[in-house]
């Protein structure tokens, strides 16, 4: 029994949120310096995960394997494969710099307001978010998955009710009752797609008789495991809804504008970088790998609803006023390709999906996280309240216009490479789907340079005529992730190497071959 | 010797990374940096050039590979470059050409604070676009052709507190962007069709791809050329990008990358080769848009804007050689190197006079100027002469080629295409004279009056630093900017003959691009008779018109046709009406349907649900004695189904 | 009759006396519920629970329909009765429903379970039964006692504790801890006139020397009856005889008696003479 | 005649007792017509005794009795009570359920 790599790497968040939250109110500094520790100490983690991961080894590594609750077969099962250390690295890399963003976010209001805001509590949350996240990236088990899948939700809830943005336009009562509409949205929403799961989950046990993916496989490689077609598809279906939820897919898209608008930037980081990849990949781990007929039956719906969440998405991101509901409809423009790229059944497609998470999770902290900057200076989230930010905040304004340009998916930079991997990828089995999909590109570019255009460029508003440049703290934050992002675009071998066999693996799932291409097929 | 080609790019990428991480420590040295880096590029060409001369034609051909970028099952991208006569052509003219705008920013940038970064986004603009004409694979090409895109959006864009010129970038990036579409889609239509999209295994199996997916390929690829360089129906944003700076209107803009588009469809020759339909678009986009350019050329007062015209009815006339096929391809490169060196020397030219007239650019507030800046007035003329076809000047060869190959190209196609070519001849005479006469001929129209104009504000704001709105004293320009007018003027002057001397140029490219002498249904000597013949009407009716009688200070309603060319032919006024008002109307019933119908669906179950137990909860109307009821009732229930199970 | 007999067969005696008594104990259980006055309810309710008494003696459960007799209808009952007094007879409580569709509902309910109960008990096929006769072999109470001790010892000790506990509940609830210092006679006078209220001591019941009687309200100078000279309790029952009307037609006719007794005529007046202007 | 009569009756005056605690609103009549289900109820254990032959109906019948006692006691103390808290002893005034 070796050293549980992968359960320290979750444990100590986990233990590390305990440990923040119990620090006394008067040393809130202490408590952010802790929360930055034990974030980075989990990235260290993690890093040797991406060490001791070997690619060309067994599908799944690192395995721990517990009985836990030995009358319903549920195992504390732990295991990774490419596209989980790439998310793992993913989650672990954001993170720290989430807690580094929101330094300021939790402080106690200035005198006068009667909101009170624990900051001990903002950053233990964060912590105690990340574990869950990394531990449902590493489960095996269903069931133990799904708990922690759901259990997300609470921490959540009270990032996205309890921190707000400092200034509001409406004044703080308006600001609380908007938080906590957008906090129930999001829990009522996550927690209806969660109980269906719920019921599929259960489903599943009385079909298979237990909840290891491994063994599940095995019954269905050993053809022991009798599971009626459309059992299978509404099994499918209720796992499905619930991943669909999380990663907002068209129709059930609504909470995310609501949830990110009225969070604080680093939380709407963590929403839409980092909690929401769990659906995507858990479309891609548990979909497709329990239920792979089922997905292929599926696969023209949810290719459309993609097809309409990028345009969609797309389209309404043109059409915001408030800077952070525009990113959120941005994402959910992105998603809308992960899930298509992911449906495509295809390796490009796959692989693709996989990077771009790992891409969008980069580039959305980067805009996202300059866009706070940039709110917490003026006190505004609309649009029409800056102009010619460029003139007084050179170097905020060029962190920002890169961070679009990741966004509009400019070639060079990380997302680019993933992107076209999906279309591709979608385009040689759906090329009509893959056309109108690549009118996307053209629509980020709109919303982008739009965005860019009304805040940064034309005359200095007076407003912000006095507006500070980017900080040392800040700059902490947003290099980093541009150098990523350059070095991603240039060279992603690191991470396609990893996904590939992952995604052979999951094609070999749904017994899907790459349809050739025409010259040879023709010989 | 491969080793260097890699540097050609790393020099001014440097130079980028350097200036704009610089900061502002180097705002003294900047731009001698950008500069020298891009200097540097332009020798490390010169040396690869050396070398490839050395090599016989079918050696010429070098390929580096760095690394492999996108490895993923069935796809592989990697970063290689390709270095052969066509790539080679590039290089020198970009770097060439680029080296001397960049000398002459150094004047001509002096009074901006910004000019450092300025120096940084012109070293990237040169990096992209040598990756892009230096790419092995059409990914590859894609970076640097959305990398051109990038610059020329910071370029056009660099002043960005006007916002007239941050409205231009953004167009021209989406009009750009429009086309990058194209380019991609074509690059999956080569993956499903080849299973690769680098240059080798593309045109090594053309023959046995199926028809119709090389027509669609090669449509396609026409679009991303339309949209980068210019062509009808994505030409609208060309106008406006004259918002930049000068230098970058006839770097960017006139020299190399709207110019990117007859590469691409050059380097694409064997795809266009085995798709007639295909070529036969290329051809009228081509036709058409020589015309269109031309005739917008001809109603515009702002001296940019009406050199724009000409640059893409330029490009038109190379387009519509590509399209072409073999007859074509070497003059339509012939012509891009030629236009290059005269298009640029009259934006210099321009710029030049616009420095001198506190960057006034209405033509109508010149005139009278050759006395005032020599240098620039002989430079220009020069740079005229020679667009407009000058007997023994670089266009004359050029063109020339073109309407004998449009004519070539046989059948009624051939006949319309070589009119259209003849016609734009004419017309190019027409308005190039016309700016000529309007800016240096004529009575000094800029006298006793402020030549800030209100109705046509200047597009330089350098101006409203220096607040000058007196009346400008015109000078001839530092030395700095007129050196590289001088050797743009002698390239293009002697250029086009030094190429075709012994059609050099055309053995040069030919193992690249392949040609093949169309038997034309008119002879040569006609060919070049009916273009002089249009040449000196078109001078004749500028003259007419502007040499004799006075211009008016004030431009006259005019024609209808006038007023349409004004306004680029309404095509911005369509695409505003089409395209921005639906899709604004677009997205804000979009936003209302998603705030009321997919919100309003959740939000209306939860209401209802509300409702309903709002409605039960008068049930607990709080009496002992009801709550009894249904106590006793629910027992009858339980009766009566033990009663029944016991039935059944 | 003897436990033998009662035990085994069901006589036609047996049979007369259920239908007699059955009769009676409906009736009883009928007005207990719908007599308007708590005290008739008890009462009924009493005579219901003796005739439950007899039916436990003629089924063989001696010892039960003893208690049933001493327990119940000896000390429950009364227990209840001094709990109506002790409340207070208000003047009956109306049948008149407040809650709206209640009694409908209730009824409904009533008739639906009544049905369904007596529905099953006919569908239970109970035709043959085995009487109490060896189980009372030696003696009822025995046989109870010897279960009680031995089989249900437990719950019996269990029930006595309840008992206890319910005694010692009971007192808890109605044992009134006297919080405050009780009000002088002093203070009640000063908040009585402070209030407003009746300041003089009540008048007295009674009219004249005629109705003494505490239940007759004593009358106002114009003759209108008083109810302040009646107790509350006489109040709240309703239990006022008013004698108004007939005290001042009583009055009436006495004043005509006397005047015709001694025949007074009306007194005519005449003048005044002094007696020595008479003698002249 | 069959004793299963008296389980009818009993049945029959059950009913009649839960109806009445529906529609009284007077608390004690309400406690008066428990008392009478729970006779009911005792008059069918004893029935059921003397059918199946055994003392157990009329040892549960026993203590019902002796619940009913305890219960009545702790009952009427509630009602005294309650009566004493507000001057009433209506079951409706004791409305407070309703939030």
């Amino acid at each position: 029994m070796s050293f549980p790599l992968l359960t320290a790497t979750a444990a100590l968040p986990a233990v590390g949120a305990v440990a923040t939250a119990a620090v006394p109110a008067a040393r809130r500094t202490a408590a952010k310096w802790l929360a930055l520790l034990v974030s980075l100490g989990t990235l260290a983690l993690a890093i040797t995960v991406l060490v001791r991961f070997d690619p060309g080894g067994a599908r799944y590594q690192l395995t721990e394997s517990h009985s836990w609750i030995r009358d319903f077969g549920v195992r504390y099962e732990l295991g990774v494969d490419g596209i989980g250390v790439a998310l793992i690295a993913l989650t672990a890399v954001l993170i720290p710099f989430i807690v580094l963003a929101g330094w300021h976010d939790a402080d106690p209001l200035e005198t006068g307001s009667r909101r009170w805001r624990p900051t001990q509590g903002f950053f233990a949350l964060i912590l105690a978010v990340e574990a869950m996240v990394l531990i449902s990236f590493e489960a095996t088990d269903v069931f133990l998955f799904y708990i922690f899948f759901e259990a997300m939700l609470i921490p959540m809830y009270f990032l996205i009710g309890g921190f707000g943005d400092r200034a509001h336009a409406q004044g703080e009562q308006a600001a609380a009752t908007q938080r906590s509409y957008a906090a129930v949205k999001f829990l009522l929403y996550n927690l209806v797609g969660g109980l269906i799961m719920l019921a599929a989950v259960i489903g599943l046990y009385v079909v298979a008789g237990n909840f290891s993916l491994q063994q599940i496989a095995e019954a269905r490689a050993a053809g022991s495991l009798h599971m009626a077609t459309s059992t299978g598809r509404w099994l499918f279906l209720g796992f499905f809804f619930a991943f669909a939820v999380k990663a907002p897919l068209w129709p059930l898209h609504t909470w995310l504008p609501n949830a990110m608008q009225e969070s604080t930037a680093p939380v709407a980081v963590l929403i839409t970088a980092v909690v929401d990849k769990v659906g995507t990949f858990a479309m891609l781990r548990f979909c497709l790998g329990l239920f792979p007929e089922a997905s292929k039956w599926a696969t023209p719906v949810i290719l459309v609803l993609a097809l309409i969440s990028i345009v969609y998405g797309a389209l309404l991101a043109v059409g915001q006023r408030d800077i952070k509901r525009l990113v959120a409809y941005a994402s959910i423009s992105h998603f809308g390709f992960i899930i298509m790229g992911i449906f495509a059944m295809t390796s490009q497609g796959q692989s693709g999906a996989t990077l771009y998470m790992v891409n969008h999770g980069i580039s959305t902290a980067a805009l996202m996280l300059v866009a706070g900057f940039l709110i917490s200076r003026r006190g505004s989230r609309l649009i029409a309240d800056y102009g010619g930010v460029q003139k007084v905040a050179p170097v905020l304004a060029g962190t920002f216009l890169i961070g679009g340009l990741a966004t509009l998916s400019l070639p060079g930079l990380a997302p680019f490479v993933s992107e076209f991997l999906v279309l591709v990828g979608t385009f040689t089995r759906h090329p009509v789907i893959g056309i109108i999909a690549t009118f996307g590109i053209v629509l980020a570019a709109l919303y982008t340079l739009v965005l860019y255009q009304r805040t940064m460029t034309g005359p200095v508003r007076p407003e912000v005529s006095a507006m500070p440049d980017l900080r040392v703290r800040e700059l902490l934050v947003v290099a980093p992730l541009i150098a990523l992002l350059i070095f991603l675009g240039v060279y992603p071998k690191p991470v396609t190497d990893i996904v590939n066999p992952a995604v052979r693996h999951t094609m070999s799932d749904v017994q899907k071959k790459d349809p050739k291409p025409e010259v040879e097929a023709a010989k | 010797m491969e080793k260097l080609i890699a540097l050609l790019i790393a020099a001014p990428l440097l130079g980028a990374a350097v200036l704009l991480l610089g900061g502002r420590r180097l705002d003294r040295v900047g731009h001698w940096i950008g500069t020298l880096l891009s200097t540097a590029s332009f020798v490390f060409g010169l040396v690869l050039f050396t070398d490839l001369l050395g090599r016989n034609a079918e050696h010429r051909t070098l390929i580096q590979h760095l690394w492999t970028w996108i490895p993923v099952e069935g796809f592989q991208a990697d970063v290689t470059f390709r270095l052969d006569q066509l790539s080679m052509t590039f290089v020198l003219l970009i770097t060439g050409v680029g080296s001397l705008i960049h000398l002459y920013s150094v004047g001509y940038m002096e009074h901006d604070e910004r000019r450092r970064r300025f120096f940084g986004y012109l070293n990237l603009f040169l990096a992209a676009m040598l990756l892009l004409v230096l790419a092995d694979n059409y990914l590859l090409l894609y970076v640097g052709w959305e990398g051109v895109g990038l610059a020329s959006y910071l370029l056009i864009g660099f002043w960005q507190h006007k916002p007239s010129a941050a409205t231009a970038a953004k167009k021209a990036f989406l009009v750009n962007r429009v086309g990058d579409m194209g380019l991609s889609i074509a690059i999956m239509l080569m993956f499903t069709t080849f299973g690769s999209f680098a240059f080798g295994p593309v045109f090594g199996h053309v023959d046995g791809a199926s028809q119709g997916k090389l027509t669609a390929i090669g449509l396609m690829l026409l679009l991303a050329a339309c949209g980068k360089s210019a062509q009808v129906p994505l030409q609208s944003w060309l106008g406006d990008a004259m918002e930049g700076p000068t230098p970058v209107s006839a770097l960017i803009h006139a020299a190399t990358m709207v110019t990117a588009g007859v590469y691409l469809i050059v380097r694409s020759a064997a795809v266009f080769d085995a798709a007639p339909d295909a070529q036969l678009a290329v051809t009228v986009v081509g036709a058409v848009t020589l015309l269109f350019g031309a005739i917008v050329g001809c109603a515009k007062d702002d001296i940019k804007k009406a050199l724009a015209g000409s640059t893409m009815s330029q490009i038109g006339y190379m387009v519509l050689a590509a399209g072409l096929g073999p007859i074509g391809y070497v003059f339509a490169i012939m012509h891009l190197v030629t236009h290059g060196f005269f298009k640029a020397g009259l934006f210099l030219g321009a710029g030049s006079v616009m420095h001198g007239m506190n960057d006034e650019v209405d033509m109508r507030r010149y005139g009278g100027l050759r006395k005032y800046m020599p240098v620039t007035f002989v430079t220009f003329g020069l740079g005229y002469l020679a667009i407009i076809g000058f007997p023994g000047l670089s266009g004359f060869f050029s063109k020339d080629k073109i309407i004998e190959a449009a004519f070539a190209k046989g059948g009624t196609e051939g006949w319309i295409l070589g009119g259209a070519a003849l016609v734009g001849a004419a017309i190019t005479a027409f308005y190039m004279t016309r700016v000529m006469l309007m800016t240096f001929f004529g009575e000094e129209r800029w006298k006793n009056q402020a030549t800030r104009s209100p109705e046509a504000p200047s597009a330089e704001p350098a101006a409203e630093h220096r607040g000058e709105t007196a009346e400008p004293h015109p000078h001839e320009s530092p030395k700095v900017m007129t050196i590289p007018m001088i050797v743009l003027a002698v390239g293009s002057v002697f250029g086009g003959g030094f190429f075709s001397i012994g059609d050099r140029f055309l053995y040069w490219l030919e193992p690249v691009t392949g040609h093949s002498e169309g038997h034309s249904p008119v002879s040569a000597g006609e060919v070049t008779a009916a273009t002089m013949v249009c040449l000196v009407i078109g001078v004749a009716v500028a003259w007419a018109q502007y040499g004799r009688k006075p211009v008016p200070a004030v431009a006259p309603r005019g024609s209808l046709l006038t007023r349409a060319a004004r306004r680029d032919l309404l095509q911005d006024d369509f695409n505003h009406v089409v395209l921005v008002r639906g899709g604004e109307h677009l997205t804000r019933s979009l936003v209302y349907l998603d705030h009321t119908l997919v919100d309003g669906v959740v939000n209306g179950t939860a209401a209802g649900f509300g409702g309903l137990s709002g409605r039960l909860r008068r049930l607990q109307n709080g009496f002992a004695r009801s709550y009894a009821v249904s106590m006793f009732g629910g027992a009858a229930l339980l009766v009566a189904a033990t009663l029944l199970m016991r039935a059944v | 009759m003897s436990a033998q007999l009662a035990a085994y067969t069901t006589s036609t005696g047996e049979a007369f006396q259920f239908w007699v008594l059955g009769t009676v104990a409906v009736i009883g259980a009928l007005c207990t519920v719908l007599m308007r006055k708590a005290v008739h309810s008890a009462l009924s309710l009493a005579g219901t629970m003796i005739v439950l008494a007899v039916f436990y003696l003629a089924n063989g459960a001696y010892f039960l329909g003893i208690v049933q007799i001493v327990v119940y209808t000896g000390a429950i009952m009364m227990l209840f009765l001094f709990v109506v007094m002790l409340v207070g007879v208000t003047a009956a409580d109306s049948l008149k429903e407040t809650i709206k569709g209640q009694r409908w509902l209730a009824l409904l309910c009533g008739v639906g379970f009544g049905v369904l109960l007596l529905a099953g008990i006919a569908n239970a096929s109970l035709k043959d039964f085995t009487g109490t006769g060896q189980a009372n072999a030696n003696g009822n109470v025995e046989g109870l006692a010897a279960l009680i001790f031995t089989k249900y010892v437990f719950a019996f000790e269990i029930t006595g504790a309840l008992l206890i506990t319910a005694a010692v509940g009971a007192m808890v609830l109605t044992h009134r801890e006297r919080t405050e210092r009780a009000r002088t006679q002093r203070e009640l006078a000063e908040q009585r006139v402070r209030e407003g209220t009746y300041v003089p001591p009540l008048p007295a019941p009674g009219v004249y020397a005629r109705h003494n009687a505490v239940d007759v309200a004593g009358l106002l100078p114009d003759g209108t009856p008083s109810e302040l000279t009646v107790s509350k309790t006489l109040r709240e029952r309703g239990q006022i005889r008013d004698v108004s009307t007939e005290a001042i037609n009583d009055l009436r006719a006495l004043e005509q008696r006397s005047k015709e007794r001694l025949e007074r005529a009306p007194i005519a007046p005449e003048t005044f003479k002094r007696p020595e202007e008479a003698s002249k | 005649m069959n004793p299963v009569n008296y389980l009818y009756l009993a049945g029959l005056l059950f009913t009649i007792g839960a109806t009445g605690v529906l529609i009284r609103r007077n608390a004690i009549v309400v406690f008066m017509c428990v008392e009478l289900m729970l006779n009911a109820c005792n008059l069918a254990f004893v029935t059921f005794s003397r059918l199946h032959g055994n003392l157990d109906g009329q040892v549960i019948a026993f203590f019902t009795m002796v619940v009913a006692a305890a219960e009545v006691v702790v009952g009427l103390a509630i009602i005294v009570s309650l009566f004493r808290a507000r001057h009433s002893a209506s079951v409706d005034d004791a409305s407070l359920m309703k939030l």
